[in-house]
């Protein structure tokens, strides 16, 4: 065991697959000799070489839309979109052509391609672009989860960003993968020796518990611990969710927690409205109702764009109403 | 690379049998017997034109116009088969076919098809293959971001492909010279970095020549190759829209002919003469009548298809 | 009372709204000489000219951008995107610039835009283009249900159409407004004489009753109310609710309704997984939790690209598959 | 429209003060006090030159690097205001201010805000103003495809409009060289049916003249103009991220001073000397010594916001 950062994580994953595969390559903006802007892709230019390590212009359809040509060439780019945000400028890229290549071919050609895109507000300050505001901020995962043909992830700690990237370079499909930009050089834990997958589709139960379910992404899921540890002294015991990936998703994991504790909170960092949060409700909803002895709360960001600076922490799913949300349900 | 005799009687074999099949099926569609076609009817000779030019492990990534010429003119794509296809007998000619020359499919929306092209043309580099990857689009898509971005991209990185532009005068309603003030397309080509020429596209063997040039250019690494295919769109944008342009207009469309154009050409070569030409194209109806009647046969009433199940729905999307 | 087209409802929204206020303007592909694709607004051109009825080239992103501009400069342009499918070109104008103008300028400049699309599957088999695939037929509104600062609207009926573009267009907020592209040449309704404005934000009850409250949007509508006279003879009651607007939502009346009947079928021709229906659930399963009887069923789209031709049929929320929900709830 | 001595005098004024006045801000960035600026050391003669060839009812959409400068040179912006708006205390030059000149929010993605300039010259044209639009963006976003779309549809249009490129030779670590095999970007207007300029960005009188006539133009009806403004940034990207050019290439880059350039010029045609501009400096050091210390003598803890409302939300997002 190695304690590692998260964006360690991500710079190994990258690594080691690129050396396991010669048909990895790594392109996007400021990804070779700058290593990425947060530092993500560092060495990987020394190491792998221009032909793998791929600076290009500012075009992100440009140079999406040339990675998912690659892809159906059998080669396995992993794209870095320089914030999440930007990842509006080839979105007609990602949904026209990448979700929907396997099917309009009958199968016959896949789409082994990866999107990395480093989201969310760094409530931590460390790193790059503190309090970013509207464009630099954003949680964008669920435009992609509503996308059929694309996969979604959203590690949360360190072990399974590593695990987990590994995995979506491995995968056949293009896997939509969403790092949490404040936890690059805060979130610090322990990752396995040797070669460690995390198989997609699974979600991982991170702290057992049996009065209320708290089902968590990204960095909400530290948060989520957090209060957990806070409410054992009140006697208050959360059994904590991450879905780990949100497409497909584990839905027995969450439905066998819920049947347990017959309560819900689900917290992330993108606003409340059609967010995955609906999604997690409704398949509670439709497949967990008999089980539920409360309504289902949902503590997500406020409904409208991340405001600049530490004004964002006015509109956040902060701790404090991760709590309270906890405590209306008992 | 001239072409020989042989090769140019195929060549006028390929357009005019192009030309009869996309007239045929121009017609089925006003008939009703089919529908919702975009006739490629004038665009023919660029179809032909470039698919003489490419090799069979070129990947070709071909437009809603000329795609169906281009399939037929590389072999392996039947007049019959293309002509099938219409009553969905037959793969289209987008797929590509086990054995047949590499293709890559198009997406529903223009110009978004562009820079999977250029990825396919880093892939063949990446892999140290000395093909190259042919793009078209039409003068509409043409002034679509993704387009920039892509010939901006390959310029940088003076990668084996060449973009087609079927310059047909419209989009749609919308005529070119009011879609852009730029002089031609061909005048964007600066702007990357590559050159750019413009042709008659309703000459196949300029378009081949054209072609050829570009695809030996990308071939020994010295790049991309932006290349203007002016032609005349024949017909409606699609059947059952409606045509602003007066019967005049539409008339006049029509009056540079590419099969007109090359049967001349040989004629006056020497390599075709009146009869010859006739036996061609007696051959050709003879094919095409007979898909015709094969099509509109077996064209059997579409049932009710059964509910999918989740299952299958996930089998179909992922891999 | 006169019998209207949906479309030709649309056309008239046009024609009222540009007679009245002379910098309403309308720009997209072919929507001058030809009248648009679909025919929505014909006469325009030789009404208004070309100044106010405005054909652009083939630039989704270039044209929503400038109608924006003009929007911030107090015009009131009503954009037509060809297809709802080809928005995703146009997506990062709308999320990044119009959504949130209103709040980065501190209110000063608000964006009163109007995006009108074309969506859906038109089983119907009338006017342009049926059966047409993954590119020409997705219903893609809960995108931007999910951008903070766009308000969404989807009219079932001729005379929703006619009332909510006309407070579309007069609304201050950039609002996407989707046009089930089936209804045009099928749905025809009476629609009242003189002005005709409904509210954005405000539900319909299309059909009372005691059983199951169906919430169904665009052309769903229809087939829920189909499905309610059916089991009429069955003697099982449904009462069918139709957002109208999505964003914002009238949760009052979905809420209203559950209580009466305490069971809820949602239904849309989007595909299910993060879909709007997972909002309308979640919205239930936090605030009509004590009503309910029975789990929330959401009957939609297959998750998959939608398929070519007839196939499409094999795909869809049919009325055999609302009513089985309805069945399995009581 | 050739400036007289007063104006002279007050653009060298504007762009020593606007040098100053971004030194001291990047510096307070490199000694911690501020963060996360993308410093304008370099292009100050660009936004000056435009800043004063404009009129106040022109609208302009400024970039991350000149625009501080051209808020300035517009007037109504002192430099006061540029150095405490760094520290919260006067608004962003990027927001149009009650009487202010006209001003356009630009947004976070480089590129996206060009359509919506566009849009903002149709709305003047509409109108039957005489106004034009100018809007700014750099090399980097040149190659974004909104630019493309936005800049054919001005072409098509004619439309008042001036794009002022700032190719400052990078963005973040790509150099222009690397991002794009065209000569330059003017030749990109070719393809939009517009002049294209290539001028020296570090000369404020050249930059007003091109601007002066792109007006002109505009203004006239005749249309929109590229103009390529070329200069070296002599920062990093942005404070916190590493430049990877080496010492000698970062200071190669400051070789040309716009500052200096100008002055020399004025001094040359007798309007300024030493003193003059010893004199002109003292104001400009006294101005902004005075702004930092009120900047850095109130910056207050910025304490934890109270949770806002649902209600108070929505206020802030929908009108
Ligand atoms: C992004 C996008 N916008 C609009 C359309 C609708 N559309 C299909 S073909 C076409 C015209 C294309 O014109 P051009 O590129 O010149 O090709 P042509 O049809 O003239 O051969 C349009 C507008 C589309 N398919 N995709
Ligand atoms: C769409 C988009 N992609 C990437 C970025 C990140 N980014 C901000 S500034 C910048 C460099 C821009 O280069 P250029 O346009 O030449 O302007 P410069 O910073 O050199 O003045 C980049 C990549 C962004 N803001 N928006
Ligand atoms: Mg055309
Ligand atoms: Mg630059």
């Amino acid at each position: 065991m190695t304690e590692t950062l998260y964006i360690q994580a991500i710079n190994q994953a990258l690594h080691e697959e690129m050396e396991r595969d010669a048909e990895v390559i790594v392109i996007g903006l400021d990804v070779a000799r700058q290593g990425g802007l947060f530092g993500a892709t560092r060495k990987l230019y020394d190491r792998f070489g221009a032909d793998r390590v791929i600076d290009t212009p500012i075009s992100e359809a440009g140079f999406t839309g040339a990675a998912i040509g690659m892809a159906m060439e059998g080669m396995r780019p992993v794209v870095e979109i320089q914030f999440a945000d930007f990842v509006t400028v080839a979105f007609d890229q990602l949904s026209t052509v990448a979700a929907k290549m396997h099917f309009m071919t009958r199968g016959a050609t896949h789409v082994p391609l990866v999107v990395r895109m480093p989201y969310g507000v760094n409530v931590s300050g460390e790193g790059y672009m503190t309090g970013a505001g509207p464009h630099h901020s954003q949680s964008p995962e669920n435009w992609f989860c509503h996308v059929a043909g694309l996969k979604v992830v959203m590690p949360s700690s360190p072990a399974d960003a590593l695990g987990l990237l590994k995995s979506a370079i491995r995968d056949e499909n293009p896997v939509m993968f969403f790092e949490q930009k404040g936890l690059y050089y805060t979130s610090r834990a322990e990752i396995p020796d040797g070669e460690h997958l995390v198989p997609l589709g699974r979600a991982q139960v991170k702290r057992t518990g049996s009065d209320v379910t708290v089902i968590a992404t990204g960095a909400m899921v530290m948060q989520a611990i957090a209060v957990a540890e806070k409410l054992d002294a009140d006697g208050i015991s959360l059994e904590i969710v991450d879905p780990r990936t949100l497409v497909p998703l584990d839905r027995e994991t969450i439905l066998t927690s819920v049947a347990k504790t017959g309560r819900a909170v689900i917290t992330h960092e993108a606003p409340a409205t059609a967010g995955f949060g609906a999604e997690i409700s409704a398949v509670i909803a439709e497949h967990g109702f008999a089980d539920l002895k409360a309504p289902i709360r949902r503590v997500c960001a406020l409904d409208m764009p991340v405001p600049p600076g530490s004004m964002v922490r006015a509109t956040m799913p902060t701790q404090g109403r991760i709590e309270a949300a906890v405590r209306e349900l008992l | 690379m001239a072409l020989n005799e042989e090769q140019l009687i195929a060549m006028y074999r390929a357009l005019a049998g192009s030309r009869s099949a996309e007239h045929e099926i121009t017609e089925l569609n006003k008939q009703g017997v089919l529908s919702g076609h975009h006739s490629g009817l004038g665009h023919e000779a660029i179809g032909v034109g470039v698919g003489f030019a490419v090799r069979p492990d070129d990947c070709v990534q071909m437009s809603h116009r000329s795609g169906m010429m281009l399939a037929h003119a590389r072999g392996g794509y039947s007049l019959s088969d293309a002509v099938l296809s219409q009553f969905g007998q037959a793969p289209s000619h987008y797929a590509q076919t086990e054995g047949g020359p590499r293709t890559c499919s198009i997406v529903g929306l223009v110009g978004t098809w562009v820079p999977m092209s250029v990825g396919i043309a880093m892939a063949d580099r990446f892999r140290g293959k000395d093909t190259v990857t042919v793009t078209f689009f039409g003068d509409g898509a043409a002034n679509e971001g993704a387009v920039h971005e892509a010939m901006n991209l390959a310029g940088t990185r003076r990668l084996p492909i060449v973009f087609v532009i079927e310059n047909n005068g419209f989009a749609v309603s919308m005529p070119t010279s009011e879609a852009t003030a730029a002089e031609d397309f061909a005048s964007r080509a600066a702007g990357y970095g590559m050159p750019g020429v413009t042709v008659d596209g309703h000459d196949a063997l300029a378009v081949y020549e054209v072609a050829t040039q570009a695809l030996a250019r990308a071939r020994a690494g010295r790049g991309p190759t932006l290349v203007e295919a002016v032609i005349t769109r024949w017909e409606p944008h699609a059947q059952g829209i409606a045509d602003l342009r007066s019967a005049e207009e539409m008339a006049e469309a029509r009056i540079r002919d590419g099969a007109q154009i090359l049967r001349a050409a040989l004629i006056e070569r020497g390599l075709l003469d009146e009869a010859a030409a006739a036996a061609i194209q007696a051959q050709i109806d003879e094919e095409i009548r007979a898909a015709c009647e094969q099509g509109q046969s077996t064209k059997h009433a579409s049932a009710e298809p059964a509910p999918m199940t989740p299952e299958a729905a996930a089998a179909l999307t992922y891999a």
